[in-house]
Protein backbone atom coordinates (compact mmCIF):
# COMPACT_ATOMS: atom_id res chain seq x y z
CA UNK A 1 0.00 0.00 0.00
CA UNK A 2 2.88 2.31 0.84
CA UNK A 3 4.05 2.07 -2.74
CA UNK A 4 0.63 3.04 -4.00
CA UNK A 5 0.34 5.98 -1.67
CA UNK A 6 3.79 7.24 -2.53
CA UNK A 7 2.86 6.96 -6.19
CA UNK A 8 -0.36 8.88 -5.58
CA UNK A 9 1.51 11.60 -3.72
CA UNK A 10 4.40 11.62 -6.18
CA UNK A 11 2.06 11.65 -9.16
CA UNK A 12 -0.11 14.47 -7.80
CA UNK A 13 3.05 16.40 -6.82
CA UNK A 14 4.40 15.89 -10.35
CA UNK A 15 1.14 17.25 -11.72
CA UNK A 16 0.97 20.04 -9.12
CA UNK A 17 4.44 21.22 -10.09
CA UNK A 18 3.72 21.24 -13.79
CA UNK A 19 0.04 21.85 -13.95
CA UNK A 20 -1.09 25.08 -15.58
CA UNK A 21 -3.00 23.45 -18.39
CA UNK A 22 -3.61 19.82 -19.02
CA UNK A 23 -1.22 19.44 -21.96
CA UNK A 24 1.80 20.33 -19.78
CA UNK A 25 0.91 17.48 -17.50
CA UNK A 26 1.12 15.06 -20.38
CA UNK A 27 4.52 16.38 -21.52
CA UNK A 28 5.96 16.16 -18.03
CA UNK A 29 4.74 12.59 -17.65
CA UNK A 30 6.32 11.68 -21.01
CA UNK A 31 9.59 13.46 -20.20
CA UNK A 32 9.75 11.71 -16.82
CA UNK A 33 9.05 8.38 -18.51
CA UNK A 34 11.83 8.90 -21.14
CA UNK A 35 14.38 10.02 -18.58
CA UNK A 36 13.51 7.02 -16.46
CA UNK A 37 13.85 4.54 -19.36
CA UNK A 38 17.30 5.98 -20.27
CA UNK A 39 18.26 5.65 -16.59
CA UNK A 40 16.83 2.15 -16.63
CA UNK A 41 19.87 0.38 -18.09
CA UNK A 42 22.22 1.21 -15.18
CA UNK A 43 19.50 0.51 -12.61
CA UNK A 44 18.73 -2.79 -14.32
CA UNK A 45 19.02 -4.56 -10.98
CA UNK A 46 16.76 -2.20 -9.06
CA UNK A 47 13.92 -2.34 -11.57
CA UNK A 48 14.02 -6.15 -11.79
CA UNK A 49 13.70 -6.68 -8.05
CA UNK A 50 11.84 -3.55 -7.08
CA UNK A 51 8.40 -3.59 -5.63
CA UNK A 52 6.21 -5.22 -8.30
CA UNK A 53 2.82 -6.20 -6.79
CA UNK A 54 1.98 -9.76 -7.81
CA UNK A 55 5.02 -10.07 -10.14
CA UNK A 56 6.02 -13.52 -8.92
CA UNK A 57 8.85 -14.04 -11.45
CA UNK A 58 10.78 -11.12 -9.87
CA UNK A 59 10.86 -12.77 -6.41
CA UNK A 60 14.33 -12.67 -4.79
CA UNK A 61 16.91 -15.13 -6.20
CA UNK A 62 20.62 -14.95 -5.50
CA UNK A 63 22.19 -17.80 -7.55
CA UNK A 64 23.81 -16.57 -10.84
CA UNK A 65 21.63 -18.90 -12.94
CA UNK A 66 18.51 -17.15 -11.70
CA UNK A 67 20.35 -13.85 -12.09
CA UNK A 68 20.71 -14.46 -15.85
CA UNK A 69 17.08 -15.67 -16.08
CA UNK A 70 15.93 -12.53 -14.33
CA UNK A 71 17.95 -10.28 -16.70
CA UNK A 72 16.22 -11.95 -19.70
CA UNK A 73 12.78 -11.62 -18.07
CA UNK A 74 13.71 -8.03 -17.24
CA UNK A 75 14.53 -7.30 -20.91
CA UNK A 76 11.26 -8.94 -21.96
CA UNK A 77 9.47 -6.97 -19.29
CA UNK A 78 11.05 -3.71 -20.40
CA UNK A 79 10.13 -4.49 -24.00
CA UNK A 80 6.55 -5.34 -23.13
CA UNK A 81 5.84 -2.56 -20.65
CA UNK A 82 8.57 0.08 -20.87
CA UNK A 83 6.44 2.51 -18.86
CA UNK A 84 6.16 0.04 -16.00
CA UNK A 85 9.88 -0.36 -15.59
CA UNK A 86 10.24 3.39 -16.01
CA UNK A 87 7.53 3.81 -13.42
CA UNK A 88 9.70 1.86 -10.96
CA UNK A 89 12.94 3.63 -11.73
CA UNK A 90 11.21 7.00 -11.78
CA UNK A 91 9.60 6.68 -8.37
CA UNK A 92 12.60 7.06 -6.02
CA UNK A 93 13.56 10.43 -7.55
CA UNK A 94 10.09 11.95 -7.51
CA UNK A 95 9.50 10.58 -3.99
CA UNK A 96 12.65 12.47 -3.00
CA UNK A 97 11.27 15.77 -4.22
CA UNK A 98 7.98 15.65 -2.44
CA UNK A 99 8.47 13.81 0.86
CA UNK A 100 11.26 15.16 3.04
CA UNK A 101 11.40 12.20 5.51
CA UNK A 102 11.26 9.33 3.00
CA UNK A 103 13.32 11.58 0.69
CA UNK A 104 16.19 11.60 3.16
CA UNK A 105 16.01 7.83 3.58
CA UNK A 106 16.02 7.40 -0.20
CA UNK A 107 18.96 9.83 -0.47
CA UNK A 108 21.00 7.82 2.02
CA UNK A 109 20.01 4.60 0.23
CA UNK A 110 21.17 6.08 -3.08
CA UNK A 111 24.47 7.06 -1.44
CA UNK A 112 24.89 3.54 -0.05
CA UNK A 113 24.00 1.96 -3.42
CA UNK A 114 27.09 3.32 -5.06
CA UNK A 115 29.39 1.75 -2.41
CA UNK A 116 28.17 -1.90 -2.52
CA UNK A 117 28.27 -2.77 -6.19
CA UNK A 118 30.08 -6.06 -6.44
CA UNK A 119 27.13 -8.45 -5.85
CA UNK A 120 23.93 -6.99 -7.37
CA UNK A 121 21.76 -9.74 -5.78
CA UNK A 122 23.04 -8.93 -2.30
CA UNK A 123 22.66 -5.22 -2.88
CA UNK A 124 19.11 -5.65 -4.21
CA UNK A 125 18.32 -7.67 -1.10
CA UNK A 126 19.64 -4.75 0.95
CA UNK A 127 17.25 -2.38 -0.81
CA UNK A 128 14.32 -4.75 -0.38
CA UNK A 129 15.08 -4.96 3.33
CA UNK A 130 15.31 -1.17 3.65
CA UNK A 131 12.00 -0.73 1.86
CA UNK A 132 10.26 -3.36 4.01
CA UNK A 133 11.77 -1.74 7.09
CA UNK A 134 10.17 1.54 6.08
CA UNK A 135 6.76 -0.12 5.80
CA UNK A 136 7.06 -1.80 9.21
CA UNK A 137 8.34 1.38 10.91
CA UNK A 138 5.54 3.46 9.44
CA UNK A 139 3.06 1.48 11.51
CA UNK A 140 1.61 0.88 8.10
CA UNK A 141 0.22 -2.39 9.14
CA UNK A 142 -2.30 -0.95 11.61
CA UNK A 143 -5.18 -2.32 9.57
CA UNK A 144 -4.90 0.00 6.57
CA UNK A 145 -7.71 -1.09 4.26
CA UNK A 146 -7.61 -0.68 0.50
CA UNK A 147 -10.90 -1.18 -1.25
CA UNK A 148 -11.33 -0.40 -4.96
CA UNK A 149 -10.94 3.33 -5.37
CA UNK A 150 -10.43 4.01 -1.67
CA UNK A 151 -7.34 3.73 0.56
CA UNK A 152 -7.46 4.12 4.31
CA UNK A 153 -9.89 3.56 7.13
CA UNK A 154 -13.49 3.82 5.88
CA UNK A 155 -14.44 5.42 9.20
CA UNK A 156 -11.74 8.11 8.91
CA UNK A 157 -13.25 11.56 9.67
CA UNK A 158 -11.71 13.28 6.62
CA UNK A 159 -12.33 12.25 3.00
CA UNK A 160 -9.75 13.44 0.47
CA UNK A 161 -11.24 12.98 -3.00
CA UNK A 162 -9.10 13.28 -6.11
CA UNK A 163 -11.04 13.94 -9.31
CA UNK A 164 -8.64 13.02 -12.07
CA UNK A 165 -8.17 11.68 -15.54
CA UNK A 166 -5.53 9.10 -16.37
CA UNK A 167 -4.49 11.12 -19.44
CA UNK B 1 1.26 14.66 3.67
CA UNK B 2 -1.87 12.93 2.31
CA UNK B 3 0.14 9.75 2.94
CA UNK B 4 0.52 10.57 6.63
CA UNK B 5 -3.10 11.56 7.10
CA UNK B 6 -4.24 8.28 5.55
CA UNK B 7 -1.82 6.17 7.54
CA UNK B 8 -2.74 7.75 10.86
CA UNK B 9 -6.40 7.07 10.07
CA UNK B 10 -7.37 10.75 10.00
CA UNK B 11 -8.21 10.67 6.34
CA UNK B 12 -9.26 8.23 3.67
CA UNK B 13 -8.32 8.83 0.05
CA UNK B 14 -10.72 8.32 -2.83
CA UNK B 15 -10.28 8.57 -6.60
CA UNK B 16 -13.10 9.66 -8.90
CA UNK B 17 -12.87 9.28 -12.68
CA UNK B 18 -12.94 12.35 -14.94
CA UNK B 19 -13.12 11.55 -18.64
CA UNK B 20 -11.72 14.67 -20.32
CA UNK B 21 -10.07 12.94 -23.28
CA UNK B 22 -12.84 10.77 -24.70
CA UNK B 23 -12.15 7.10 -25.64
CA UNK B 24 -8.68 6.69 -24.04
CA UNK B 25 -9.93 8.15 -20.74
CA UNK B 26 -12.92 5.82 -20.81
CA UNK B 27 -10.75 2.81 -21.76
CA UNK B 28 -8.34 3.40 -18.87
CA UNK B 29 -11.16 3.97 -16.38
CA UNK B 30 -13.00 0.81 -17.49
CA UNK B 31 -9.82 -1.27 -17.32
CA UNK B 32 -9.13 -0.02 -13.80
CA UNK B 33 -12.63 -0.91 -12.64
CA UNK B 34 -12.38 -4.36 -14.26
CA UNK B 35 -9.04 -4.82 -12.48
CA UNK B 36 -10.81 -3.71 -9.32
CA UNK B 37 -13.31 -6.56 -9.72
CA UNK B 38 -10.38 -8.89 -9.10
CA UNK B 39 -8.91 -6.90 -6.21
CA UNK B 40 -6.30 -5.06 -8.26
CA UNK B 41 -7.85 -1.58 -8.56
CA UNK B 42 -4.80 0.27 -7.25
CA UNK B 43 -2.37 -1.70 -9.39
CA UNK B 44 -4.22 -0.46 -12.49
CA UNK B 45 -4.40 3.05 -11.06
CA UNK B 46 -0.61 3.11 -10.43
CA UNK B 47 0.02 1.74 -13.90
CA UNK B 48 -2.14 4.34 -15.65
CA UNK B 49 -0.64 7.18 -13.65
CA UNK B 50 2.66 6.72 -15.43
CA UNK B 51 1.92 5.21 -18.80
CA UNK B 52 0.62 6.54 -22.08
CA UNK B 53 -0.44 3.15 -23.40
CA UNK B 54 -4.25 3.12 -23.06
CA UNK B 55 -4.78 0.30 -25.55
CA UNK B 56 -6.93 -2.77 -24.90
CA UNK B 57 -3.82 -4.98 -25.35
CA UNK B 58 -1.95 -2.93 -22.73
CA UNK B 59 -4.77 -3.57 -20.25
CA UNK B 60 -4.92 -7.29 -21.10
CA UNK B 61 -1.12 -7.54 -20.66
CA UNK B 62 -1.25 -5.89 -17.25
CA UNK B 63 -4.12 -8.16 -16.15
CA UNK B 64 -2.06 -11.18 -17.24
CA UNK B 65 1.05 -9.98 -15.40
CA UNK B 66 -1.06 -9.71 -12.22
CA UNK B 67 -2.31 -13.29 -12.84
CA UNK B 68 -5.94 -12.18 -13.09
CA UNK B 69 -8.62 -14.36 -14.69
CA UNK B 70 -7.99 -13.32 -18.31
CA UNK B 71 -11.40 -14.35 -19.67
CA UNK B 72 -13.37 -12.58 -16.94
CA UNK B 73 -11.22 -9.45 -17.41
CA UNK B 74 -11.62 -9.39 -21.21
CA UNK B 75 -15.39 -9.86 -20.96
CA UNK B 76 -15.63 -7.08 -18.38
CA UNK B 77 -13.73 -4.76 -20.76
CA UNK B 78 -15.58 -5.67 -23.94
CA UNK B 79 -19.07 -5.56 -22.36
CA UNK B 80 -18.13 -2.20 -20.79
CA UNK B 81 -19.63 -3.50 -17.56
CA UNK B 82 -18.58 -0.39 -15.59
CA UNK B 83 -19.47 2.25 -18.17
CA UNK B 84 -22.34 3.65 -16.09
CA UNK B 85 -20.13 3.83 -13.02
CA UNK B 86 -17.29 5.79 -14.66
CA UNK B 87 -19.63 8.06 -16.66
CA UNK B 88 -21.65 8.62 -13.50
CA UNK B 89 -18.55 9.77 -11.63
CA UNK B 90 -17.65 12.13 -14.50
CA UNK B 91 -21.19 13.58 -14.55
CA UNK B 92 -21.34 14.06 -10.78
CA UNK B 93 -18.01 15.87 -10.87
CA UNK B 94 -19.12 18.08 -13.79
CA UNK B 95 -22.34 18.97 -11.96
CA UNK B 96 -20.22 20.00 -8.98
CA UNK B 97 -18.30 22.30 -11.34
CA UNK B 98 -15.21 20.14 -11.48
CA UNK B 99 -13.55 19.92 -14.91
CA UNK B 100 -9.85 20.64 -14.45
CA UNK B 101 -7.79 17.62 -13.41
CA UNK B 102 -6.57 16.85 -10.92
CA UNK B 103 -8.90 18.54 -8.46
CA UNK B 104 -8.64 17.54 -4.82
CA UNK B 105 -11.52 18.14 -2.43
CA UNK B 106 -11.43 17.74 1.32
CA UNK B 107 -14.75 16.61 2.81
CA UNK B 108 -16.42 17.94 -0.32
CA UNK B 109 -15.11 21.52 -0.13
CA UNK B 110 -12.38 23.35 -1.97
CA UNK B 111 -11.86 24.19 -5.65
CA UNK B 112 -8.80 23.51 -7.72
CA UNK B 113 -5.64 22.15 -6.18
CA UNK B 114 -3.80 24.72 -4.10
CA UNK B 115 -1.70 25.12 -1.02
CA UNK B 116 -4.69 26.68 0.69
CA UNK B 117 -6.39 23.32 0.29
CA UNK B 118 -3.53 21.54 2.01
CA UNK B 119 -3.77 24.09 4.83
CA UNK B 120 -7.45 23.31 5.07
CA UNK B 121 -6.68 19.64 5.60
CA UNK B 122 -4.27 20.43 8.41
CA UNK B 123 -6.83 22.72 10.06
CA UNK B 124 -9.55 20.07 9.94
CA UNK B 125 -7.05 17.48 11.17
CA UNK B 126 -6.03 19.76 14.07
CA UNK B 127 -9.67 20.45 14.99
CA UNK B 128 -10.47 16.77 15.03
CA UNK B 129 -7.43 15.98 17.13
CA UNK B 130 -8.38 18.64 19.70
CA UNK B 131 -11.98 17.40 19.77
CA UNK B 132 -10.72 13.85 20.20
CA UNK B 133 -8.42 15.19 22.95
CA UNK B 134 -11.36 16.83 24.81
CA UNK B 135 -13.40 13.66 24.41
CA UNK B 136 -10.74 11.54 26.12
CA UNK B 137 -9.61 13.87 28.96
CA UNK C 1 -4.81 -0.81 17.35
CA UNK C 2 -3.02 -3.94 16.06
CA UNK C 3 -5.14 -7.03 16.68
CA UNK C 4 -2.18 -9.36 16.51
CA UNK C 5 -0.31 -7.67 19.35
CA UNK C 6 -3.47 -7.62 21.48
CA UNK C 7 -3.94 -11.24 20.74
CA UNK C 8 -0.44 -12.20 21.88
CA UNK C 9 -1.10 -10.30 25.11
CA UNK C 10 -4.43 -12.08 25.57
CA UNK C 11 -2.86 -15.53 25.17
CA UNK C 12 -0.34 -14.79 27.92
CA UNK C 13 -2.98 -13.22 30.18
CA UNK C 14 -5.36 -16.21 29.76
CA UNK C 15 -2.65 -18.69 30.76
CA UNK C 16 -1.62 -16.74 33.86
CA UNK C 17 -5.23 -16.13 34.91
CA UNK C 18 -6.10 -19.86 34.67
CA UNK C 19 -3.19 -20.89 36.85
CA UNK C 20 -3.81 -18.11 39.41
CA UNK C 21 -7.52 -18.97 39.87
CA UNK C 22 -6.59 -22.62 40.28
CA UNK C 23 -4.06 -21.95 43.08
CA UNK C 24 -6.48 -19.63 44.93
CA UNK C 25 -9.26 -22.23 44.82
CA UNK C 26 -7.12 -25.09 46.24
CA UNK C 27 -5.54 -22.87 48.89
CA UNK C 28 -9.00 -21.85 50.21
CA UNK C 29 -10.16 -25.47 50.86
CA UNK C 30 -7.60 -26.26 53.62
CA UNK C 31 -8.80 -23.62 56.14
CA UNK C 32 -12.36 -25.02 56.47
CA UNK C 33 -11.68 -27.31 59.61
CA UNK C 34 -10.59 -24.88 62.49
CA UNK C 35 -10.99 -27.33 65.51
CA UNK C 36 -7.93 -29.60 64.60
CA UNK C 37 -4.65 -28.98 66.52
CA UNK C 38 -2.33 -26.40 65.07
CA UNK C 39 0.23 -29.13 64.11
CA UNK C 40 -2.41 -31.23 62.27
CA UNK C 41 -3.75 -28.11 60.59
CA UNK C 42 -0.21 -27.04 59.63
CA UNK C 43 0.49 -30.61 58.30
CA UNK C 44 -2.75 -30.54 56.31
CA UNK C 45 -2.12 -27.15 54.74
CA UNK C 46 1.37 -28.36 53.76
CA UNK C 47 -0.17 -31.44 52.10
CA UNK C 48 -2.86 -29.34 50.47
CA UNK C 49 -0.23 -26.96 49.08
CA UNK C 50 1.75 -29.90 47.75
CA UNK C 51 -1.36 -31.39 46.16
CA UNK C 52 -2.23 -27.99 44.77
CA UNK C 53 1.27 -27.65 43.29
CA UNK C 54 1.03 -31.07 41.65
CA UNK C 55 -2.48 -30.38 40.41
CA UNK C 56 -1.23 -27.10 39.10
CA UNK C 57 1.55 -28.79 37.14
CA UNK C 58 -0.82 -31.36 35.70
CA UNK C 59 -3.36 -28.66 34.85
CA UNK C 60 -0.82 -26.37 33.22
CA UNK C 61 0.65 -29.30 31.32
CA UNK C 62 -2.84 -30.07 30.08
CA UNK C 63 -3.37 -26.41 29.39
CA UNK C 64 -0.14 -26.33 27.40
CA UNK C 65 -1.10 -29.55 25.70
CA UNK C 66 -4.47 -28.04 24.80
CA UNK C 67 -2.72 -24.96 23.42
CA UNK C 68 -0.28 -27.20 21.50
CA UNK C 69 -3.07 -29.23 20.00
CA UNK C 70 -4.75 -26.01 19.22
CA UNK C 71 -1.97 -24.79 16.92
CA UNK C 72 -2.28 -26.77 13.72
CA UNK C 73 -0.76 -25.58 10.40
CA UNK C 74 -2.13 -22.10 9.83
CA UNK C 75 -4.98 -23.07 12.17
CA UNK C 76 -5.86 -22.50 15.80
CA UNK C 77 -8.54 -24.12 17.95
CA UNK C 78 -10.56 -27.33 18.11
CA UNK C 79 -11.07 -28.69 14.58
CA UNK C 80 -14.58 -29.76 15.58
CA UNK C 81 -15.56 -26.25 16.70
CA UNK C 82 -18.88 -25.24 15.04
CA UNK C 83 -17.73 -21.83 13.80
CA UNK C 84 -14.81 -21.19 11.43
CA UNK C 85 -13.08 -17.79 11.51
CA UNK C 86 -10.91 -17.16 8.45
CA UNK C 87 -8.54 -14.20 8.27
CA UNK C 88 -7.27 -13.15 4.85
CA UNK C 89 -4.19 -11.11 5.56
CA UNK C 90 -0.76 -10.07 4.45
CA UNK C 91 2.41 -10.09 6.54
CA UNK C 92 3.03 -6.45 5.65
CA UNK D 1 -11.39 -13.65 19.69
CA UNK D 2 -8.92 -15.59 21.83
CA UNK D 3 -11.71 -16.55 24.22
CA UNK D 4 -13.84 -17.91 21.36
CA UNK D 5 -11.06 -20.23 20.31
CA UNK D 6 -10.17 -21.44 23.79
CA UNK D 7 -13.79 -22.08 24.66
CA UNK D 8 -14.14 -24.27 21.59
CA UNK D 9 -16.85 -22.20 19.92
CA UNK D 10 -14.61 -21.23 17.02
CA UNK D 11 -11.57 -22.40 15.18
CA UNK D 12 -9.31 -20.00 13.27
CA UNK D 13 -7.55 -20.20 9.93
CA UNK D 14 -5.00 -17.76 8.47
CA UNK D 15 -5.10 -17.49 4.69
CA UNK D 16 -2.61 -15.52 2.59
CA UNK D 17 -3.95 -12.53 0.70
CA UNK D 18 -0.94 -10.79 -0.80
CA UNK D 19 -1.54 -7.21 -1.78
CA UNK D 20 1.84 -5.64 -0.94
CA UNK D 21 3.97 -7.25 -3.63
CA UNK D 22 7.04 -9.48 -3.74
CA UNK D 23 8.18 -8.89 -0.15
CA UNK D 24 5.06 -10.38 1.43
CA UNK D 25 4.74 -12.96 -1.35
CA UNK D 26 8.18 -14.21 -0.30
CA UNK D 27 7.27 -14.16 3.41
CA UNK D 28 4.13 -16.20 2.71
CA UNK D 29 6.13 -18.81 0.80
CA UNK D 30 8.79 -18.98 3.52
CA UNK D 31 6.05 -19.52 6.12
CA UNK D 32 4.49 -22.34 4.09
CA UNK D 33 7.92 -23.95 3.64
CA UNK D 34 8.42 -23.74 7.41
CA UNK D 35 4.93 -25.22 7.80
CA UNK D 36 6.13 -28.28 5.90
CA UNK D 37 8.48 -28.85 8.84
CA UNK D 38 5.92 -28.00 11.51
CA UNK D 39 7.09 -24.44 12.17
CA UNK D 40 4.25 -22.52 10.49
CA UNK D 41 3.27 -20.51 13.57
CA UNK D 42 6.88 -19.75 14.50
CA UNK D 43 7.35 -18.05 11.11
CA UNK D 44 3.93 -16.39 11.30
CA UNK D 45 4.88 -14.86 14.68
CA UNK D 46 8.37 -13.95 13.42
CA UNK D 47 6.83 -11.97 10.53
CA UNK D 48 3.90 -10.45 12.38
CA UNK D 49 5.02 -10.08 15.99
CA UNK D 50 8.83 -9.73 15.81
CA UNK D 51 8.39 -7.90 12.47
CA UNK D 52 12.04 -7.60 11.43
CA UNK D 53 12.55 -6.47 7.83
CA UNK D 54 15.49 -8.88 7.65
CA UNK D 55 13.23 -11.93 7.75
CA UNK D 56 11.58 -10.78 4.49
CA UNK D 57 14.86 -11.38 2.67
CA UNK D 58 16.07 -14.80 1.53
CA UNK D 59 19.13 -14.73 3.80
CA UNK D 60 17.01 -13.62 6.76
CA UNK D 61 14.49 -16.43 6.18
CA UNK D 62 17.31 -19.01 6.12
CA UNK D 63 18.61 -17.67 9.43
CA UNK D 64 15.10 -17.97 10.87
CA UNK D 65 14.92 -21.58 9.66
CA UNK D 66 18.28 -22.32 11.29
CA UNK D 67 17.16 -20.70 14.56
CA UNK D 68 14.02 -22.86 14.53
CA UNK D 69 16.16 -25.97 14.05
CA UNK D 70 14.68 -26.78 10.65
CA UNK D 71 16.36 -28.78 7.89
CA UNK D 72 17.84 -25.73 6.12
CA UNK D 73 18.65 -27.62 2.91
CA UNK D 74 15.05 -28.77 2.51
CA UNK D 75 13.81 -25.31 3.46
CA UNK D 76 16.09 -23.62 0.89
CA UNK D 77 14.96 -25.98 -1.85
CA UNK D 78 11.31 -25.34 -0.95
CA UNK D 79 11.82 -21.57 -1.24
CA UNK D 80 13.91 -21.57 -4.39
CA UNK D 81 11.58 -23.98 -6.20
CA UNK D 82 8.62 -21.88 -4.97
CA UNK D 83 6.92 -25.13 -4.05
CA UNK D 84 3.94 -23.31 -2.51
CA UNK D 85 3.48 -20.67 -5.18
CA UNK D 86 0.33 -22.19 -6.67
CA UNK D 87 -1.25 -22.88 -3.29
CA UNK D 88 -0.76 -19.23 -2.30
CA UNK D 89 -2.10 -18.07 -5.66
CA UNK D 90 -5.18 -20.26 -5.08
CA UNK D 91 -5.74 -18.66 -1.67
CA UNK D 92 -5.40 -15.29 -3.39
CA UNK D 93 -8.09 -16.08 -5.94
CA UNK D 94 -10.32 -17.63 -3.28
CA UNK D 95 -9.92 -14.44 -1.20
CA UNK D 96 -11.05 -12.30 -4.11
CA UNK D 97 -13.90 -14.70 -4.88
CA UNK D 98 -14.97 -14.44 -1.22
CA UNK D 99 -15.06 -10.67 -1.63
CA UNK D 100 -11.85 -9.73 0.17
CA UNK D 101 -10.55 -6.41 -1.16
CA UNK D 102 -8.12 -5.37 1.53
CA UNK D 103 -6.36 -6.73 4.57
CA UNK D 104 -7.29 -7.86 7.09
CA UNK D 105 -10.57 -9.36 5.93
CA UNK D 106 -12.43 -11.77 8.25
CA UNK D 107 -14.93 -14.42 7.16
CA UNK D 108 -17.20 -16.18 9.66
CA UNK D 109 -18.40 -19.53 8.28
CA UNK D 110 -17.75 -18.17 4.82
CA UNK D 111 -19.62 -14.90 5.26
CA UNK D 112 -17.80 -11.53 5.22
CA UNK D 113 -17.49 -10.16 8.73
CA UNK D 114 -17.33 -6.69 10.18
CA UNK D 115 -13.89 -5.14 10.46
CA UNK D 116 -14.11 -4.45 14.17
CA UNK D 117 -13.20 -7.04 16.80
CA UNK D 118 -16.62 -6.74 18.52
CA UNK D 119 -18.40 -7.12 15.20
CA UNK D 120 -16.52 -10.34 14.61
CA UNK D 121 -17.22 -11.75 18.08
CA UNK D 122 -20.92 -10.93 17.75
CA UNK D 123 -21.12 -12.58 14.35
CA UNK D 124 -19.38 -15.69 15.72
CA UNK D 125 -21.99 -16.06 18.46
CA UNK D 126 -24.79 -15.66 15.92
CA UNK D 127 -23.17 -18.33 13.74
CA UNK D 128 -22.77 -20.66 16.74
CA UNK D 129 -26.47 -20.28 17.55
CA UNK D 130 -27.40 -20.93 13.93
CA UNK D 131 -25.39 -24.16 13.97
CA UNK D 132 -27.02 -25.21 17.27
CA UNK D 133 -30.52 -24.56 15.95
CA UNK D 134 -29.82 -26.69 12.90
CA UNK D 135 -28.44 -29.54 15.04
CA UNK D 136 -31.22 -29.09 17.65
CA UNK D 137 -34.07 -28.89 15.04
Amino acid sequence: MIRRIIVVVAASALILAACSSNSDVQQTAQVAAEVATQGNEQQQEQAATSYQAGESESTEKVADAEQAARDDSQDRETAERPSNAADQADRPDSAEQTQSTTGEQQATEQAVDTEIDEDPGQQAEFEQEAMVGQIIESGHRAGLFANRNMVGDPDAPIVITEYSDFL
Amino acid sequence: MIDELVRTGLARFEYQHILNHGPPSVAAALATECGGDQGRWWDFHDHYMTTNDFSRDGAIALAASLSLDAEEFAQCLDNEVHLDLVEGQHRTAAQAGINRTPTIRINGEGGAVSDALIEQVLEIAAQLESQAGEGES
Amino acid sequence: MNQRRIWAGLIAFAAVAAVATLVAACGGGAESEPEQTAAQAAGQTAQAEQAAAQAEQVESAEQDARVQVVRGRAALGDPAAPVLIQEYSDFL
Amino acid sequence: MEELIHSGIARYEYRHFIIFGSASQFAAMATECAGDQGAWWEFHDAYLIDARARSFTRAGALELARDEGLDVAQFTQCIDNEEHRDRILQMQQQAIADGARGTPTFLINGRMAARSLDGIIEQVHDAAEAVENQEGG
